[in-house]
């Protein structure tokens, strides 16, 4: 772990800082490099955002809150096909990433662009797939209904999550490693190398329009903690205890501390292993990845198959 | 309730946007991107008459169109690369080779 | 009504982005256009009730297909299109065509069809009813769409693929 | 219901070897490629010996049909095998003989260039021979007839590189066709008739028929038809020219195509098709004259022959004859019975003359040899065995059913007998003459023998592996060991006489199944109509106790024919050998005609061979190959080319006019549904 100290200047610890780049952000000059294309240079970063935020849409936080007798789902929308919507709006970030890329007009945008647009479509496969085998187990693409089927113990104190049953701790780290490079973070982050193409395909950006890049990440790996903890970690399962109003808040409560553990593990991860060369990446995903990802499918569909 | 015909009439005109495509784009890529939406068209059009009938089949055919058109676009585009590989243009126009 | 403005609001979607395709002369609008006719398709089967074949069409085309699509462009650095004139035939022959088909159809769908109409939601897509349709009575065609996939996979890499001698010349440089 | 048997997997096995090693023998070793033929040969053999332990127990005929192969409405063709007293008794022989030639070919081949080749077309030849024994339809023993054809056809030209060899190969396919022709024709009529191919099918539509006895209806034109087929197969005048010069093939081949197995094919299918024939007197009697003819003719011929494969090639079609003379005369099982003892005594002898031609290095004129008696005693004892066993002494196997078959032929007429008893005293005589010129007397060859005496300490060990003459006959130059190559005459190895002893054996004690009509009461349920149809076409064929004297009579006059033949042999060519060049140069035309085999081959060219080339060449290629179909096909081409070359311009080679086109193409189709749609609103 080698990571530096932050600034610590502002507010108490420098806990005030992030508000305060934010605030940088909206104030610096906005610039826009001649020879870009404008159109797509403007849209790209809107883009990234929008779907990286979209996607939280159908995630579920908690059992339904009920303040003074009404009703309020801790989720925006619930579909049958949740997951199916999370993965097929995650998908379309690739877009911001590739279009900003492109129209920035500049050899390391484009390269970074071309990069994270192969990176992400290839280890998107091995995201899915790693999916599918919690998804034969608990055979519904709900999300609420996945964590419901992850309700209990066996024997006596072990979860029932999935993480832990049928084999599928392969997919969990499966699932992991591809959602480290879906998110394009260490040591997955080639499209922003900075010791390779100065920052990649945001190269050109500046102000609120590069916050924004940054925005999408962090939702995107936010999204992608959620995801974990829904379908492999139990979703806000937990201990519930003390009044009616703590057990109503505890289960956010336990969500919200299984996110910060993936986040934590996001920097500590950032801090501990280095970048893989591109071909390697490529090697890894399509060679290492996918064949595991589908053999656990394999697996765990005869197993279910065969189980009376 | 809307009727059907007008879901057939829309997948109609995105089929006919996507011949008119083929027939003026000059770019190998634009007039390939115009297949995928005839494609699209039709798979309008299978789900409509899944509704019009009541039968998942429209809707499992859709899923075949699209396996077959992923295929096609990888094979497809695999080519256009080996096309501007040996002849370096994506004019359609220009790769016409293929006549006596 | 809801159903017949949505409908409206995203099948004029559809066809704007349709003819976006075809008006823009840099292949990567195209692109663009095209994923946007596919957003308002998918939304177009939601309201049919498919919700399976929405999300399936989201992910597969517009987050993959399109993505490979602009991931081309983007490699083979399209510029904008030239505008040559190879083909009279395409204009004199194939736009007429092309509009006396689209007009018939049209005129005979609007006039004559008695396709009935649909409430939102005409037919539940479950993926569990899918999958089990596609599973057992479509089965064999699903193993042969497999088997197709396998070898567009094969093909696609070998028609990429460097030819041997510039690869064998690359590496002894 | 009986046990299934799994009769396909006696044709199957030898095909899996001949598979095996056609398709991977060139990169095994000779041991190998022996090994696996002789495997799967000797499966098929232990099969068929299997079945026969079983047989009893079997209700017969046990039809196997595995699955269905054509099916055109009512016209139904199965993958079908039967098995039944006749088929066993060829499935035996086939099997038997078959893997004895095998394993003698292994030692006779040793030095052969493409052994594997070989091997694999040997097993083939199997493979379809025992298709034709066991095939319970005629479309099936077609196959397995046009099969084994195909396997002669490789196996005489196997040293492909000598002209004379591929000359005879295809001689013998060609001949063949013609008999094929007729067969194929005899099928049609059969199909058209019957509505079937079946055997027990056809035969039980048959049964209610009358015979022919007056005019000639399609049952007299199928029989003919078939012997057509059959004299093809099995060099029946006029088609017999083939078989001598199938010659050319390795002996082995020889030894199983064109003598034990193979050529009885039409012997074989005329039995089986004794229903038939029975209803038409006419055919039986064209029969039995062709099968007469055949035997005297050929064995005349064989008299002047001083090829030692020649002499038994036209003794083959001789006795070849004879069978078709028992079959002739409605006596199906001596027939049959004659073709096995025939199998054992010809396979014998061509197994031993092979081991002869072996031990001179190559040498096939008889005029060359001589007093091989003490070089190759083996050889030579089984040769004398089946010598007498083909001359007709008791109690060697010839003797029995060439008796059995005149005794039948007497009944019908003694015509039949006397040209038969005639042709035994020929057959006597020139196997004689070839057992003295080759045994007898001073040997005639070239100097290699002393050269061989002197290495002789040391040639034990290379017994087998120095057939020179092999490499010689294949067209390919003399190995570097030609030093001591050419060696004295030796004796062959074991491995190829050890067949030659097991068939002298069979040759001795293979007619005393004959006793006492054992093999025809076998046979009986085969040929059950036979007795019927006997009496309505020959008045008394029962055999009464009162004609055993006569019987023993006409026993007596035949044997004393073959000791005539054999003391006139002695007598030329042993006491006296200048006598016979003599005799041949006062009868100088004479001889040199039956020499030159009564110039049939010529008569042949000059007849068939040359008008069809003229008329080929003329007619068909001239006239209505080049002048009709050629200006026609051009004409129409250039027309096409002409037009083309207008409209070619649409073809433009761009993606967008094409595309244009299959716009309005379109267009018109959809046009034109709507139109048809909402007018059938």
């Amino acid at each position: 772990m080698q990571n530096r100290w932050g600034p610590t200047r502002v507010g108490p610890f420098g806990l005030l800082q992030p508000a305060a780049d934010g605030v940088k952000f909206l104030f610096k000059e906005d610039l826009t490099p001649p020879h870009v294309y404008k159109p797509l240079y403007i849209a790209a970063p809107m883009i990234a955002v929008i779907f990286a935020v979209t996607s939280i849409a159908v995630i579920p936080f908690g059992n339904a809150l009920t303040i003074r007798g009404v009703q309020i789902p801790l989720q925006i929308t619930d579909l049958n096909i949740g997951l199916l919507v999370v993965l097929g709006i995650t998908s379309l970030g690739v877009y911001g990433v590739a279009l900003s890329g492109w129209s920035s007009n500049s050899k390391y945008s484009l390269l970074g662009g071309l990069r994270a647009s192969a990176q992400m479509v290839s280890y998107e496969i091995a995201l899915g797939l790693s999916l599918v085998g919690v998804l034969i187990l608990a055979g519904t693409f709900s999300l609420r209904e996945i964590v419901q089927a992850q309700s209990g113990h066996f024997w006596g104190f072990i979860p029932n999550w999935y993480v832990f049953r049928g084999g599928q701790i392969v997919a969990f780290f499966i699932y992991l490693t591809a959602a480290y490079a879906e998110t394009n973070r260490i040591p997955f982050d080639l499209p922003e190398a900075e010791t390779e193409l100065v920052a990649g395909y945001h190269t050109e950006y500046s102000a609120m329009k590069f916050a924004m890049f940054f925005m999408a990440e962090y939702a995107n790996m936010i999204t992608v903690a959620c995801l974990a903890s829904l379908l492999f970690l139990g979703g806000w399962s937990g201990p519930l205890f003390g009044p009616q109003w703590m057990q109503e808040i505890l289960p956010i409560l336990w969500f919200a501390l299984r996110i910060f553990v993936f986040l934590f593990i996001y920097i500590w991860v950032r801090g501990t292993l280095p970048r893989f060369r591109y071909d390697q990446l490529m090697a890894f995903g399509w060679k290492f990845l996918l064949p595991i990802a589908i053999a656990n499918l394999m697996i765990t569909a005869i197993v279910v198959a065969l189980k009376p | 309730m809307v009727p059907l015909s007008y879901y057939l009439v829309l997948s109609g005109i995105l089929f006919a946007c996507g011949v008119a495509g083929f027939l003026i784009k000059r770019n190998i890529i634009t007039v390939f991107m115009s297949i995928e939406l005839m494609l699209n068209g039709v798979n309008l059009s299978f789900v409509a008459f899944a509704a019009r009938w009541q039968q998942l089949s429209g809707q499992v055919f859709v899923f075949f169109v699209m396996v077959v058109a992923a295929a096609e676009a990888a094979v497809g585009l695999a080519i256009i690369i080996a096309v501007f590989r040996t002849r370096e243009t994506l004019n359609i126009d220009q790769v016409n080779l293929l006549k006596l | 009504m809801l159903h017949l403005i949505l409908f409206s609001v995203f099948g004029v979607i559809c066809v704007a982005g349709a003819v976006n395709l075809l008006v823009q002369r840099h292949p990567i609008n195209s692109a663009l256009s095209l994923v946007v006719v596919m957003g308002a398709l998918a939304v177009e089967f939601l309201l049919l009730g498919a919700e399976f074949v929405a999300a399936i069409q989201v992910i597969v085309y517009a987050g993959a297909v399109m993505v490979l699509f602009v991931f081309v462009i983007m490699l083979l650095n399209a510029g904008e299109e030239e505008r040559t004139s190879g083909s009279k035939v395409a204009y004199l022959i194939g736009i007429p065509g092309a509009l006396a088909g689209t007009v018939i159809v049209c005129w005979a769908l609007l006039q004559h069809a008695n396709a009935g109409s649909a409430a939102i939601g005409a037919l539940p897509g479950h993926p569990r009813d899918i999958a089990l349709l596609l599973f057992h009575q479509f089965l064999m065609p699903f193993e042969v769409t497999s088997i197709l996939v396998l070898i567009a996979i094969m093909g696609a890499v070998v028609l990429a693929a460097r030819p041997e001698s510039t690869q064998r010349s690359r590496k002894e440089d | 219901m009986t046990p299934d048997l799994h009769l396909w997997l006696i044709p199957l096995l030898p095909l899996a070897g001949a598979a095996i090693n056609g398709l991977l023998g060139k990169r095994f070793s000779r041991h190998v490629v022996a090994s696996v033929a002789l495997i799967f040969c000797g499966a098929a053999f232990a099969m068929a010996l299997w079945i026969a332990a079983k047989f009893s127990s079997l209700t017969l005929p046990h039809v196997e049909s595995m699955t269905a192969w054509l099916r055109s409405g009512t016209f139904i063709i199965d993958y079908s095998f039967a098995l039944d007293q006749l088929s066993l008794v060829m499935l035996l022989i086939v099997t038997g003989v078959g893997f004895l030639i095998h394993i003698y070919s292994v030692g006779y081949m040793w030095e052969e260039g493409g052994y594997y080749r070989f091997f694999s077309y040997l097993n083939l030849f199997m493979f379809f021979m025992l298709t034709l024994v066991l095939a319970s339809n005629y479309l099936l023993m077609f196959v397995g007839w046009e099969g084994v054809g195909l396997a002669s056809y490789l196996l005489i030209g196997f040293f492909f590189l000598r002209d004379s060899a591929a000359a005879a190969g295809k001689k013998a396919f060609i001949v063949n066709r013609i008999g094929d022709f007729g067969f194929l024709i005899a099928l049609f009529l059969i199909i058209k008739h019957f509505g079937s191919l079946d055997f027990q099918t056809v035969f039980a539509a048959v049964q209610p028929y009358a015979p022919e006895t007056t005019g000639i209806g399609f049952l007299t034109a199928i029989a003919l038809l078939l012997m057509l087929g059959a004299c093809g197969k099995s060099a029946q005048i006029p088609l017999y020219v083939w078989l001598p010069d199938a010659m050319e093939g390795p002996t082995p081949v020889s030894a199983l195509i064109h003598a034990a197995t193979m050529v009885t094919a039409g012997v074989y299918m005329v039995a089986r098709s004794h229903i038939i024939f029975e209803r038409a007197p006419s055919a039986l009697m064209v029969v039995a004259i062709i099968g007469t003819l055949t035997a005297f003719f050929a064995a005349t011929i064989g008299i002047a022959q001083t090829d030692i494969k020649k002499v038994l090639a036209y003794s083959t079609v001789s006795q070849l004859g004879y069978m078709f003379m028992a079959c002739g005369v409605a006596a199906f099982s001596a027939g049959i019975f004659h073709l096995m003892t025939h199998a054992f005594f010809k396979g014998l002898l061509f197994l031993a003359a092979g081991s002869v031609i072996h031990a001179v290095g190559g040498e096939q004129d008889m005029q060359k040899m001589g007093g091989l008696r003490k070089h190759i005693p083996v050889t030579f004892w089984t040769m004398t065995i089946a010598t007498i066993a083909i001359a007709g002494i008791p109690p060697f196997a010839g003797f029995f059913s060439k008796d059995e078959i005149l005794w039948r032929a007497y009944q019908t007429s003694w015509i039949y007998w006397l040209v038969g008893v005639f042709t035994a005293f020929l057959t006597s005589f020139y196997m004689f003459r070839l057992l003295f010129m080759t045994f007898f007397g001073e040997y005639r060859g070239a100097a290699g023998s002393e050269h061989g005496h002197e290495e002789h300490a040391g040639h034990g060990t290379h017994l087998g592996r120095d057939a020179t003459h092999t490499d010689s006959r294949a067209g390919a130059p003399a190995p570097q060991k030609h030093g001591h190559g050419h060696g004295g005459i030796h004796e062959s190895p074991w491995i190829m006489l050890g067949p030659l002893v097991v068939l002298a054996l069979l040759s001795i004690v293979g007619g005393w199944v004959g006793i006492h009509n054992r093999f025809a009461n076998f046979l009986s349920p085969v040929f059950v109509a036979n007795a019927k149809a006997a009496v309505t076409f020959e008045g008394a064929a029962a055999t009464p106790g009162g004609e055993a004297g006569l019987e023993t009579k006409l026993m007596v006059i035949s044997v004393a024919a073959a000791l005539l033949g054999f003391l006139l042999a002695y007598f030329l060519y042993n006491r006296r050998p200048e006598l016979p060049a003599r005799i041949a140069a006062s009868l100088h035309g004479l001889y040199s005609t039956v020499a030159h085999k009564y110039w049939i081959d010529e008569l042949y060219a000059w007849l068939f061979v040359k008008p069809l080339i003229a008329v080929s060449g003329i007619v068909f290629w001239r006239g209505i190959d080049q002048g009709v179909i050629d200006a026609t096909l051009n004409g129409s081409a250039g027309g096409a080319r002409d037009l083309s070359d207008e409209v070619r311009h649409m073809q433009s080679g761009n993606l967008r006019s094409y595309a244009g086109w299959i716009a309005i193409g379109a267009a018109a189709v959809i046009a034109y549904m709507v139109w048809v749609g909402l007018r059938a609103q």
